[in-house]
């Protein structure tokens, strides 16, 4: 292994620095110079973790190009970092959305430019961090990280009401995080009397004693890890932040918000309830399960009577969060899997569907769905990829969003944890009301007579718009045609996840029964 | 011969004067000695300390207690001529800039 | 000699790359006739290519007609596999045929119809990918590729009802129209995917051989498989148009015409009838279900039929049509003649495609007037289409020896003597009045006086349009003669070429003994009902004008259910539509979301808030004070310890 | 009564005496004299303890740095005297006076009463302990570090007083 790749993942997480540096010592001027340095910085980075996909083993399922250093002398609190199948795709996710942001945002944003461009990329470092730490220590502090930037690009370059929606967003998050910290270093902890002999933080280690932990006890740490990632799904009921904060962040914050943030939670429960807590997440699935194809429902019906563009959007977001949700509680490989792709899924057509309501927001001034009408005729360019997005939103196969759905509910039928059929039934019937809210929408905004005349006069999309829609569009074909080139490679992580959860539960499931 | 306790007890009571001055004097400098009061009186439990156990950390620790002490009354000082400049008074009853 | 399924993905990529380059390049093309042509192509070779496949399978061996075609993994997860890969059997090539076959007549046809649309590359786009989602559909091997062509279709139906996206239809908008044909495909699709899921858990494969060959092991009546084939026809009668679903069908009719004849009638809305055909040996083994599916079609023939009787839009008539033959063709699946279905499914796709056009080039000749009471009349302006839309008329109304004949008949018999009297019986009223309406809208059309406006001078349609009327009125009228039954002394040709894809299912029907005496009778009382109707049309709607009228003022009442179509829309609009819409918006929304979750978050919020302010009065921001506290807290320590 | 004992009284007498001069006195400059003369006091104190460097360096930076600051800030700021200490005493003060008392009174009982008095003498090593010598060699072995890193504070220090001092710094309030 050559000294790079030793490096390479603290490298690709750290690459984003180059750009913030840079601005902080030429203190660039002219905004599109850098909104451009912040542009060519984070293809950098997409380029590197296109070059680590490379290199990665995909027959592998234990973690890879790991790199771990000792932070303190006696605590076994490490800088470690390392990846499998599961943190790869998800980081590709997040470098290959960056550089489509901060590209969206070239004409948007125009009052500090470098302050934005700054944090855009300190959210690309956060974001990356999280996927990449295998200590919970590290994992932690990229979690609470990510706080920052996003707080001041909602604070900062919001809409009307930013400042409400900014507090809520990080009072909620942050409730959550500090039961997770809680939970943390309790099993932190509980490594001294182990072992290990030490406070330890280390995610393999942690996954080796967890077993030993009294029952009763997994219990409440599992709740605490879940309401932490349920509360960034965020699954029903803790969703309320969601829709505030997504109406008021600028685009660029609102793709990212659903398109990587939001996978944090579900990525947690993968990496951390399930493994760690395999007995529990049997005794909570029921609840969790239920709570989700609640959110699938509620998410989609409530949708339905949106009047806001965004608002509806970000309600979509957590009806189809309830599907990752589900396939995840149902352990199957075939339900992670689908999980898995449609956390991709839902970060490009959901990413593409805001920015989207970005580029019409920024031409006409409003969201409101009844103020447009008759979009086909005036600008057919944007009506045509919205139509895409729209289909990849509502699961039409051949496209993306399909793959994804139909795996999670595939596997959660066939799924011995949920022990019930009714939860992937009344799941699906979710696909019929997705149909139906976005196909109202897309009707009322696009279809019909252009009743307001503001709407003849708008210009269709600019060459830097459908570059920046071209590559989503392309993926989303690309997994909805050809989804085995992205399942491979979370295909050995799932695998993993998914024997680790059925070994640990056989003895588990005798102490349930004695519960 | 002086035992231990007899240097303690004198530094406590040089204490709680410093304590008192600090609690009942107006005059910012005045309250800014009676902390320098305090911190001598915190050296000499160090150099007590040290004599009787015949260790040298207590000593070096007294050095960077003074050196702590240089800096504390400079910047201390400039702060409470940046103070009267402002407010003409270095009456403490009169500063309230951190109330909120 | 070369081997013709090698070339099976060509089938489907030709009209793919029609759909890439004319939706990509479309809008930069100029010429409507490069663009009609590229569309032609993408549609015909696939059918020349089709046909010498049809031609290797009659010279091969009838034990070798089965090819299975795998182009590259789709799905691979654990034990779910899924291939992109085609099933060529008898069954899949002929729909493969009926599908590039009349496609492509309809292709040409609509170069004429859309001479001029501002749209009309994006139309011709939308054309071959419909045709590509259809390919997909009848060929597929599994049930999840099948979906997604399944799904395709819906798609391009959606996009093409919603063509003319600014116009108005009936009482709201062609894209309300497309909207609900999406959504109501969906609640059917439902249904489809949870039966994918059940078949999925309980065999482990998706393909249809796989599925077939462990359904069959079970017993007759086993109820998982009721539930499968329940949930399949559930997804059938949406995409087919059958009772409860059916809503959508008539309301298709804002797309252009060429759509309703390739999309509405011909093609797509054939599909649940062969997903039953395909899946015909899971179907037999479920009695309940055969005659649920039984019941629903005839049910669904004899309520379309009514409808069709009293509307006045010329296309809205062949709608209704088409729903109550496609009821049809759900008796012949409900009683186990799949064959005699997919017979019906073949002339049917003639015949009402041409009933489509046909009327489509009266409305182009008329400029967009599709109210039968503003035609009449046109024989003499438009005599090729006249002629032709008489031939498939009569081919519906079932008079021999035309198509239609040989494939209704077919079906009565096989209901008559795998079912019941009662399915032979309203099947035979279906008949005659299949015969009535057909028969009115002629004489309203063709015949009688001028309504329409004197400053519209119709003439005939140009040649690219009137030739694959002529096409298809050959095919409408010589159609059913592969499939002459052996009571009138053929082979039933048709049959026998797909026994070998309906073996299974054939060998579960109880054996009934040929009664030529039978047959003969039920033909001649078919035959006889139709001549009746079409004289009593005759009658009415031609020589007695106010005869019908004074019927439709006797029964008004009866009447005006009919014109509103059983007051089906309204009952859905009123139970089920607008309680979910306020549930979402008053309930959920504005009541549960905002004032419970959110208050609740708002208000602890709000009271933390109150407490601070409360304790805030602590911090005076006096210095001193704070060195007071201090001071205290550390006597307060030592004390402590002393203590 | 040994020499050691009356020396270490007279000094203690004295640094008392001068350390409650410091609080009492209503001119800050008097305050500051008897600040002065405690720190010499407490310098003769450190000196029974066998810590002649740091008596010595107490001296130069207290009384010679520190204080000079002090008085040079007091006369530059020309302030007046204060009224008498009698008429300014309210409540507060005394409860602040009786609140060290009991502070005092508290230390008193932990150092006396409860831990009783060992009867050991200075430790014999204690004499080359405080020498230049020995505390120069360890200041530069084992405490090099934290040594340094006075510098950097002091450094601080210096600007930061600059700054401050700096005619334009203006509070805002």
């Amino acid at each position: 292994m050559t000294f790079i790749d030793q490096y390479i993942l603290s490298i690709l997480t750290f690459s984003p620095i180059i750009g913030v540096i840079i601005l902080f010592l030429f203190r660039v001027k002219n905004s599109i110079s850098s909104k451009t340095i912040g542009l060519i910085s984070s293809i950098i980075t997409f380029a590197i973790s296109i070059y680590i996909y490379s290199k990665f083993d995909l027959t592998q399922n234990a973690f890879q190009f790991v790199q771990a250093n000792q932070l303190f002398i006696d605590l076994d609190i490490k800088y470690a970092v390392g990846i499998d199948g599961l943190s790869l795709i998800l980081i590709l996710l997040t470098t290959f959305l960056t550089p489509i942001t901060i590209l969206s945002a070239f004409k948007s944003i125009e009052k500090r430019v470098n302050e934005f461009i700054v944090m855009m990329l300190m959210l690309e470092v956060g974001m990356i961090g999280v996927f990449v730490s295998t200590d919970l220590f590290l994992f932690y502090i990229f979690w609470e990280a990510i706080l920052i930037p996003m707080y001041f690009i909602i604070g900062i370059w919001g809409g009307q009401n930013r400042i409400y929606a900014t507090i809520k967003f990080f009072i909620f998050t942050m409730a959550g995080s500090l039961l997770m910290l809680v939970a943390i270093l309790w099993m932190g902890n509980y490594a001294v009397a182990q072992s290990i002999g030490k406070f330890s933080t280390d995610y393999l280690v942690l996954l080796e004693i967890a077993k030993s932990i009294p029952e009763n006890v997994q219990l409440y740490l599992f709740l605490a890890f879940t309401i932490s990632f349920a509360i960034k799904v965020p699954l029903f009921p803790l969703h309320t932040w969601l829709p505030d904060a997504h109406v008021e962040a600028p685009t660029a914050g609102s793709v990212i918000l659903a398109g990587v943030l939001l996978k944090m939670g579900t990525y947690g429960l993968v990496r951390f309830s399930l493994p760690l807590f395999p007995m529990a997440t049997i005794y909570f699935t029921p609840l969790f399960a239920t709570l989700a194809v609640f959110g699938i429902i509620y998410g989609a019906l409530v949708s339905l009577v949106q009047t806001d563009l965004k608002k509806l959007v970000a309600y979509s977001s957590v009806s189809h969060l309830g599907f990752v949700v589900l396939g995840i509680f149902a352990a199957t490989e075939e339900s992670i899997q689908g999980s898995i792709l449609q956390m991709v899924n839902h970060g490009l057509s959901t990413g593409a569907l805001f920015l989207l309501v970005g580029m019409i927001y920024e031409r006409r001034h409003t969201r409101e769905i009844s103020d447009f009408g008759g979009l086909a005729k005036s600008i057919p360019i944007f009506s045509t990829f919205f139509m895409i997005v729209t289909l990849s939103s509502i699961g039409l196969p051949g496209l993306n969003g399909f793959v994804g759905e139909f795996l999670i509910l595939v596997g959660s039928f066939n799924s011995s944890n949920l022990n019930s059929n009714w939860f992937t039934i009344f799941a699906t019937s979710g696909v019929i009301l997705s149909a139906v809210y976005m196909l109202w929408m897309f009707q009322r905004v696009i279809f019909g007579k252009i009743k307001n005349e503001a709407n003849s006069k708008i210009s269709d999309l600019s060459k830097r718009e459908v570059a920046v829609l071209v590559p989503i569009i392309i993926f989303i074909i690309w997994i909805g045609v050809y989804p085995t080139t992205f399942l491979s490679i979370s295909s050995n992580s799932t695998k993993k996840v998914v024997a680790y959860f059925e070994k640990n539960n056989q003895s588990q499931t005798m102490f349930l029964e004695n519960k | 011969m002086i035992p231990l306790n007899y240097y303690l007890l004198f530094a406590a009571f040089l204490f709680s004067v410093g304590v008192v001055g600090v609690l009942i004097r107006r005059n910012a400098i005045i309250v800014f000695m009676c902390i320098e009061l305090m911190l001598n009186s915190v050296n000499l439990t160090f150099i007590a300390f040290s004599a009787f156990m015949g260790n040298a950390i207590g000593q070096m620790f007294v050095f960077f207690v003074m050196t702590v002490a240089a800096a504390e009354a400079a910047v201390g000082l400039a702060i409470i001529i940046a103070l009267f400049r402002n407010k003409k008074t270095i009456n403490i009853d009169q500063i309230n800039l951190l109330k909120w | 000699m070369v081997n013709y399924i090698n070339y099976t993905s060509l089938i489907l990529i030709f009209p793919l790359i029609g759909f890439l380059i004319n939706g990509v390049f479309g809008s930069k093309l100029k010429s409507e006739k490069l663009i009609g042509s590229i569309s032609v192509l993408g549609v015909s070779i696939p059918f020349f290519i089709s046909s010498l496949i049809l031609i290797q399978m009659l010279s091969s061996n009838i034990d070798e007609r089965l090819y299975i075609v795998n182009l590259f993994s789709w799905i691979d997860v654990g034990s779910l596999k899924i291939n992109v890969s085609y099933l060529i059997d008898e069954l899949s090539i002929i729909m493969t045929l009926i599908v590039t076959g009349v496609g492509a007549l309809i292709h040409i046809y609509a170069i004429g119809y859309m001479h001029g649309d501002k749209s009309f590359w994006r139309f011709f786009a939308y054309l071959n990918l419909f045709i590509f989602a259809m390919l997909n559909l009848v060929l597929a091997d599994n049930f999840l590729l099948m979906f997604l062509g399944w799904e395709g279709v819906g798609l391009c139906s959606y996009l093409l009802i919603g063509f003319w996206y600014d116009r108005n239809f009936d009482k709201s908008t062609t894209a309300d129209a497309a909207k609900k044909a999406f959504i109501v495909n969906r609640i059917g699709d439902f249904g489809f995917l949870i039966a994918l899921f059940l078949i999925f858990t309980n065999f482990g494969s998706l393909e249809f051989v796989d599925v077939i060959t462990q359904a069959s092991v079970l017993q007759s009546g086993d109820e998982l498989l009721t539930a499968i084939t329940l949930l399949l026809f559930l997804g059938a009668t949406g995409k087919s148009a059958q009772i409860p679903l059916f809503v959508w069908l008539p309301d298709a009719m804002a797309g252009p015409t060429p759509v309703s004849a390739l999309i509405h009638a011909a093609t797509m809305v054939t599909a649940g009838v062969y997903l039953l055909a395909r899946t015909s040996a899971i179907f037999i083994l479920a009695p309940f279900t055969m005659n649920v599916v039984a019941i629903i079609g005839i049910t669904t023939a004899i309520f379309a039929g009514t409808i069709g009787l009293v509307q006045n839009d010329i296309k809205k008539v062949l709608a209704y049509s088409t729903i109550s033959q496609l009821g049809y063709m759900f008796l012949a699946c409900g009683v186990g003649a799949f064959s005699a279905a997919i017979f019906h499914l073949m002339t049917h796709a003639f015949f009402k495609a041409l009933l489509f056009l046909a009327a489509g080039s009266v409305i182009h000749a008329l400029h967009h007037e599709q109210d039968i009471y503003k035609m009449g009349g046109l024989k003499k302006y438009l005599p090729i289409t006249f002629f032709t839309f008489l031939i498939a008329a009569l081919a519906i109304s079932g008079i021999p020896p035309l198509s239609g004949f040989f494939s209704k008949d077919e079906i009565l018999y096989k209901a008559f003597s795998f079912g019941s009297f009662w399915y032979w019986f309203f099947g035979f009223i279906g008949a005659g009045l299949t015969t009535l309406y057909m028969m009115r809208l002629v004489y309203l059309t063709f015949y009688g006086n001028e309504n329409f406006d004197d400053s519209i001078k119709p003439h005939e349609s140009p040649k690219v349009m009137t030739i694959p009327l002529i096409v298809l009125a050959i095919l409408s009228a010589i159609g059913g003669l592969i499939g002459i039954p052996h009571a009138l002394g053929g082979t039933n040709y048709f049959e026998e070429f797909l026994e070998p894809v309906f073996k299974t299912s054939n060998s579960q029907l109880p054996f009934v003994f040929e009664n030529i005496t039978t047959e003969y009778l039920l033909m001649a009382l078919s035959v006889a009902i139709s001549i009746c109707a079409i004289w009593y049309a005759r009658n009415l709607f031609l020589q007695n004008l106010k005869k019908s009228e004074l019927i439709k003022n006797k029964f008004s009442s009866a009447h005006n259910i009919l014109v509103n179509k059983y007051f089906v829309d309204e009952f859905y609009e009123k139970i089920f539509i607008n309680p979910i819409k306020k549930l979402s918006d008053s309930f959920l929304w504005k009541w549960f979301d905002i004032k419970i979750i959110d208050g609740l978050i708002n208000n602890s919020a709000k009271f933390i808030q109150y407490l601070s302010s409360v304790l805030v009065k602590v911090q005076t921001g006096v210095t001193e004070n704070y060195v007071q506290i201090f001071v205290l807290g550390v006597t307060l320590i030592l004390l402590k310890i002393i203590l | 009564m040994t020499f050691e004992e009356i020396v270490f009284w007279s000094l203690v007498l004295v640094s008392g005496f001068a350390a409650l001069m410091v609080v009492i006195s209503r001119s800050p400059i008097a305050s500051a004299l008897y600040l002065i003369l405690n720190f010499f006091c407490l310098a003769g104190l450190y000196l029974t303890l066998n810590a002649q460097f740091i008596a010595v360096v107490h001296i130069i930076v207290y009384a010679g740095a520190i204080m000079v600051l002090f008085l040079f800030v007091i006369m530059l700021l020309n302030l007046q005297d204060e009224t008498k200490l009698r008429e300014r005493m309210n409540w507060k003060s005394f409860a602040a006076i009786a609140l060290s008392i009991l502070f005092l009174i508290e230390l008193f009982y932990i150092f006396i009463i409860k831990t009783p008095t060992p009867k050991i003498p200075i430790h014999p090593s204690s004499k080359e302990i405080g020498t230049v010598e020995y505390l120069g060699k360890i200041l530069f072995t084992e405490f090099l570090f934290p040594f340094e890193l006075t510098s950097i504070l002091l450094i601080a220090a210096i600007i930061g007083a600059v700054v401050l001092a700096k005619k334009k710094f203006e509070l805002t309030d």
